[in-house]
């Protein structure tokens, strides 16, 4: 049986060594990556398996862990890089933005840049400065650069392997408070889509669409709200670049109502565009405005205060029930 | 493999006249400026002179054991759930005290996150560095009080604040000079290299003050570099030395003399105190991962508390009185520490919405309302 | 008299010149700002009349410049820092998110980051890559910037002002195909504030809502549409963090439509804010859903392709017909 | 006043056997590797032998004169308006033919935006070059064909693209080289630091060819370092030299010993090609402005092409109907690329939607179908 019951982390790192088995190219590379198996042990065991020559303990420096990606890319590999946590990959952003999103298109589709960029991201562990930010709508305004993130363990495995088979640079979110979710994990499976969303729960009085780590918020929310009656379906997006608008489109249809959920700041977050475009694509179905519940404008708060400034149920059911009130 | 190909070279000499150093390297590795010997003695280096009375030498040990015993106290404050997390500077008190007495205090600090020593140096009080690694703030000292820069994380950042100020102390015709603390793994970040270079164009009056404790995380030097640390600055037209980075007098001494020679107009130098970290790299570190425990046992024969304890004895400059009231300031000040970090509140909620900007946000200004009449809310349901 | 015609670049270079003499810790620091006077001549003139220690060549090092900049405001100088071209300030994008950014809150409030970063932006000059950017979003996002950027040269010439007195990090776009268009400007006057919006020209049918450069081609899509018989609002935001949603919410209450314009590209930039915010605030008077016309998700485009990646004429009134059909 | 605290060193010799120089210096600089004189007059250089035959050596005089010529050509095609923009290569030729000349086909380069002499030596066809400057692409050559990647314009990224590239190389056992161009501004970006890091932990087979052509657009070299750059490698522990950046045969030497010592597992080189860059920054760009006429006027007479000449015809190496053959082939190269630039033809606007995924993207796919559905309405319009 290929069904296996797995953390999130543990996923991530099943899905590192079957595509490291079955292609040599693949790289591993990073800060901490090797012996330690990164501060996550996400990396757990691949360079004692696979040797320093894949799995690179890199110098302590970001922009170079990803311009020596990208010529890693260039010579045929295909490195899946990690950057320590979110507030780290801002030095490395230039190198993103610049040259790995854009060297496809300047060459004209002649060279191709099938780099992964693991990021574990978002708050909810209690983490020093810099520690549980979520920077994904600074990486999906950018063409060139793909951008998802799983919710779970099983996503956490396929969409890892279909990230590292893409010939498209990605940047892979990892919800680093639901690394120590345990899911079971078709190793065996076929699996949809790396950009599909996927409805988590289905339900009529309102969609709620979110990604990561507040996926598992709207799933309880969802449940909570059934106990008083009101039927709610959570989207799980998966893609933050490119959006399945379809399915969002399809779920609003019939709910007439979208909250939007995730950790980012609102302001400019992935839920502006997702509200935009759905305003657009249902603006006769919509008996409310499309409502966001997120972060702050604010930088991430000391963590005694991450719990007020983290989207709760309580905060996403406060905008269900405004959502419904129109 | 890595470092094969220099293994052939010379050590160089730094280039500067007052940092040369003239003492034989132990084998493999580069000369270090030594003034006390992991055995206590007391040598000479012809470029560094120190001549320091039994209260300063008292005083240098008395700021070692304190800050060690802080750390400690931290340390266990983590375990116990009070903070969140402790970067312990374990092993490395010689190189932050000393460096940190060698500073005047029209002198100004750009640390990484682990310089409690030097912050007991400039008498930021040591709960104030706690709230950080407790969570309640990012940071809650005033960087201006004690000139004392707040921690900085994001690695590497802090050594272009710190040539920036430093170039406003020379615009301002001052003769104060800045220390910039920066990690071995921190030297392989570009903003370190900017630094360097911005720091010799513009000839600021700046101390590079490195200490290479080997690793960086799970990472030894040799990932970051095949020849040692302090010969970068060579390179970017600046002189470079290396000082034993467990010896508090030798610390002192060569950071006297690079604090002098920015003050004096020479501008930047890179000082790389070789020292270790004795411990984990933070309370959420596992070392015994990826490093052998010989090293550390190794190392341990070089405490810098140890040798400074060993030639206090030896030369009477400190009397078994001395230690027994150390002890007990140790003691009161762990006790207060504990106390004091008992007792840290959590910050109130709305607190989120202070000091983004300083002359305020529209957008902030609503989210706070919002955010006021939501908690308002529930203070309404629960009043109901 | 204290009116004088001057260009774009003329009027920032005016501003800079007048809060120098006003105070001597403001510097102008930036690569080839010297001698040169930068490659637009917006610095033209200054290291002449205040030396070299307050008009500084600096190494070509983005993050340099920002990360000493922030230095040295932490100093108590006040520096305007010039990244050379928009494509050019990713290097220094770390130092502006996590330091600039987050510095004065990180203090508590005990320190201040009085710093300017002027970016000369947005196409329509015919330049090589990475020279006709738009990022303001990957700004306006983050939490402790002011983003902002004048139509004309009366306004840059005040909101420089302004933004050098701000004591907040601010960053200055200024739309260069625009830098040699000339306007009055009134040095002696009375200045509104720095972030608040205005309306460029009254109408009553839909409002058109842009910035910077575009702000041109809504006023002569005002003038075509009125042609036509229709009655356009232009509003010129000034300011993209914080934005004036008070003056767009009252324009729209009044045409009940809207069309936000920008070069940036479309997908998550500003005009997903607006046209969320908005239709959260108008919901019940919008009649029909804030329509975007902007940058495609693509790379900005070889310049002989730029006329028709950049929103024109034609476009933005292509958008109001679809906003006025429904 | 910044240099003057360096100003009393001796110029270092670098460390590596192979690159050490034993010239006495022009007085204030550096030494430098030269094997033929301004004046046209063969020297020898110990650590850089070199023998070419007179075939070789018009060969190299050819690659000179045809890029100049073509150079000159797309600074004419600017000012009629058929580009955009144009950065010349104007004095730099020696060091672009010399170092492109050392490079096997198997090597791979990594060029900035005015690399146009290595372009040629690598086979890329000249009015490739002219795309991205006359807007019509970003750069519309194959990296692969000739292992020439595309031009890069943000300062310093493509030397960590180089080494990443080279680490590849060695994983894959290969012992081709990789070099990687960049200027003596690029110096200062901090990519180009941590480049020297990645390339030293790793051992990459890379060279660094810093082209310092005294000027980034109106800086002079003293707003980037105050030491001469090739010093810079030391600090990173692999040699760096100095070379004679006019003299074509001493950059092909040094190129092609730097070359062999990537290739032969010895890791990273800098070579510092000591240039002029004769025009302006760009044809943007007004050099009035900033510099002084007599420094240009002094550059003329180390012109690299005239050297080469002098030499060639002292030696009898080339006789008159060699250079009236060249000439004519430049008039031809000239107007074969006038022709092809001006039957460039600007992309279809669908282009804009090509290319940005090599899997496609929803988005893209949906902005594809509206623009054309836009544009066909215009169609439509005028059909009517
Ligand atoms: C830009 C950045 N990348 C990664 C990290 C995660 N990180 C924190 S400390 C550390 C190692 C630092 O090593 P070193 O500079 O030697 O300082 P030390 O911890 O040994 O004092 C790393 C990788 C970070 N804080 N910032
Ligand atoms: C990151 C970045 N900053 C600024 C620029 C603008 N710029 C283009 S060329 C140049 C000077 C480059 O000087 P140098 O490296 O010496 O190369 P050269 O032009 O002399 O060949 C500058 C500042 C840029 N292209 N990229
Ligand atoms: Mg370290
Ligand atoms: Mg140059």
């Amino acid at each position: 049986m290929a069904i296996e019951k797995l953390s999130l982390a543990k996923a991530v790192n099943e899905a590192l060594r079957s595509t490291m088995e079955a292609d040599p190219k693949v790289l591993v590379m990073g800060e901490d990556v090797g012996k330690l198996g990164g501060v996550f042990r996400v990396t757990d065991g691949l360079q004692k398996d696979f040797g320093e020559d894949r799995v690179i303990d890199t110098p302590l420096a970001e922009s170079g862990i990803i311009g020596t990606a990208i010529g890693l890319a260039l010579r045929g590999y295909r490195p899946v890089a990690e950057i320590q946590f979110d507030g780290f990959v801002f030095p490395a952003y230039d190198q993103i933005v610049t040259q790995l999103a854009k060297m496809h298109a300047r060459a004209l589709g002649k060279v191709k840049l099938p780099v992964v960029i693991r990021i574990p991201y978002g708050g909810g562990i209690g983490a020093v400065e810099h520690h549980s930010e979520s920077p994904e709508a600074l990486f999906a305004h950018v063409a060139g650069l793909k951008v998802v993130s799983p919710s779970n363990a099983s996503d956490a495995y396929w969409m890892m392997r279909q990230a590292v088979e893409s010939d498209d640079p990605v940047i892979y979110f990892e919800p680093k408070r639901r690394y120590w979710d345990k899911a079971e994990v078709d190793t065996a499976a076929i699996p949809g889509p790396l950009h599909a969303a996927r409805v988590a729960r289905e339900g009529t009085d309102l969609t709620l669409a979110a990604y990561g780590p507040m996926v598992k918020v709207c799933l309880e929310a969802a449940a909570a709200a059934a106990e008083e009656g009101k039927s709610l379906e959570v989207v799980d997006l998966r893609s933050m670049s490119p959006i399945d608008f379809d399915t969002v489109q399809r779920s609003v249809e019939k709910t007439r109502r979208l909250v939007v959920v995730h950790e980012a700041p609102v302001f400019l977050g992935t839920g502006a565009e997702i509200a935009a475009r759905i305003t657009e694509r249902c603006f006769y179905h919509l008996e409310a405005p499309v409502l966001r519940v997120g972060g702050m404008h604010a930088p991430y708060p000391p963590a005694r205060l991450e719990d007020e400034y983290l989207p709760g149920l309580d905060r996403v059911l406060d905008s269900v029930d405004r959502a419904l009130a129109y | 493999m890595t470092v094969e190909s220099t293994a052939a070279r010379k050590p160089r000499r730094s280039s500067g006249k007052r940092t040369g150093t003239r003492k034989t390297p132990a084998a493999g590795q580069p000369e270090l400026v030594q003034l006390l010997t992991p055995e206590g003695e007391r040598v000479e280096h012809p470029d560094y002179l120190i001549d320091l009375t039994s209260d300063e030498l008292r005083g240098l040990y008395r700021d070692m054991v304190l800050t060690r015993r802080f750390d400690g106290e931290a340390t266990a404050l983590q375990r116990q759930g009070e903070l969140g997390l402790w970067a312990s500077l374990l092993g490395q008190e010689a190189a932050q005290i000393g460096s940190g007495r060698a500073l005047r205090d029209d002198d100004y600090v750009f640390p990484t996150y682990r310089e409690h020593g030097v912050a007991w140096c400039r008498g930021v009080d040591p709960t104030n560095l706690l709230g950080m690694f407790r969570g309640v703030n990012h940071g809650g000292w005033d960087p201006n009080s004690n000139n004392f820069h707040l921690y900085t994380i994001v690695i590497g950042s802090q050594t272009l604040h710190g040539v920036g100020y430093a170039m406003g102390v020379a615009k301002d015709g001052a003769d104060s000079a800045v220390i910039a603390y920066f990690g071995d793994g921190a030297s392989s970040q570009g903003d370190v290299a900017e630094a360097f270079t911005f720091s010799a164009v513009y000839n600021a009056p700046i101390v590079f003050f490195c200490q290479n404790n080997q690793w960086a995380i799970s990472e030894p030097t040799e990932k970051q570099t095949r020849v040692p640390l302090y010969q970068r600055a060579q390179g970017y037209g600046f002189p470079g030395v290396r000082v034993d980075g467990n010896d508090v007098l030798a610390c002192l001494a060569v950071t006297r003399a690079a604090l002098e020679r920015a003050r004096s107009g020479q501008g930047p130098m890179l000082v790389e105190a070789f020292t270790y970290r004795m411990g984990a790299h933070t309370t959420s570190d596992d070392p015994t991962r990826y490093r052998a425990e010989d090293e550390r046992v190794e190392w341990e024969a070089k405490d810098p508390i140890q040798r400074l304890r060993t030639y206090l004895e030896k030369e009477g400059f400190a009397d078994a009185s001395f230690f027994a009231e150390l002890e007990k300031e140790s003691d009161a000040l762990a006790k207060r520490v504990r106390e004091a970090v008992r007792a840290m509140p959590d910050p109130e909620p709305m607190a989120m919405f202070e000091h983004i900007y300083a002359d305020g946000h529209a957008l902030v200004d609503e989210e706070r309302a919002r955010f006021a009449a939501y908690q308002a809310s529930f203070a309404d349901a629960e009043g109901n």
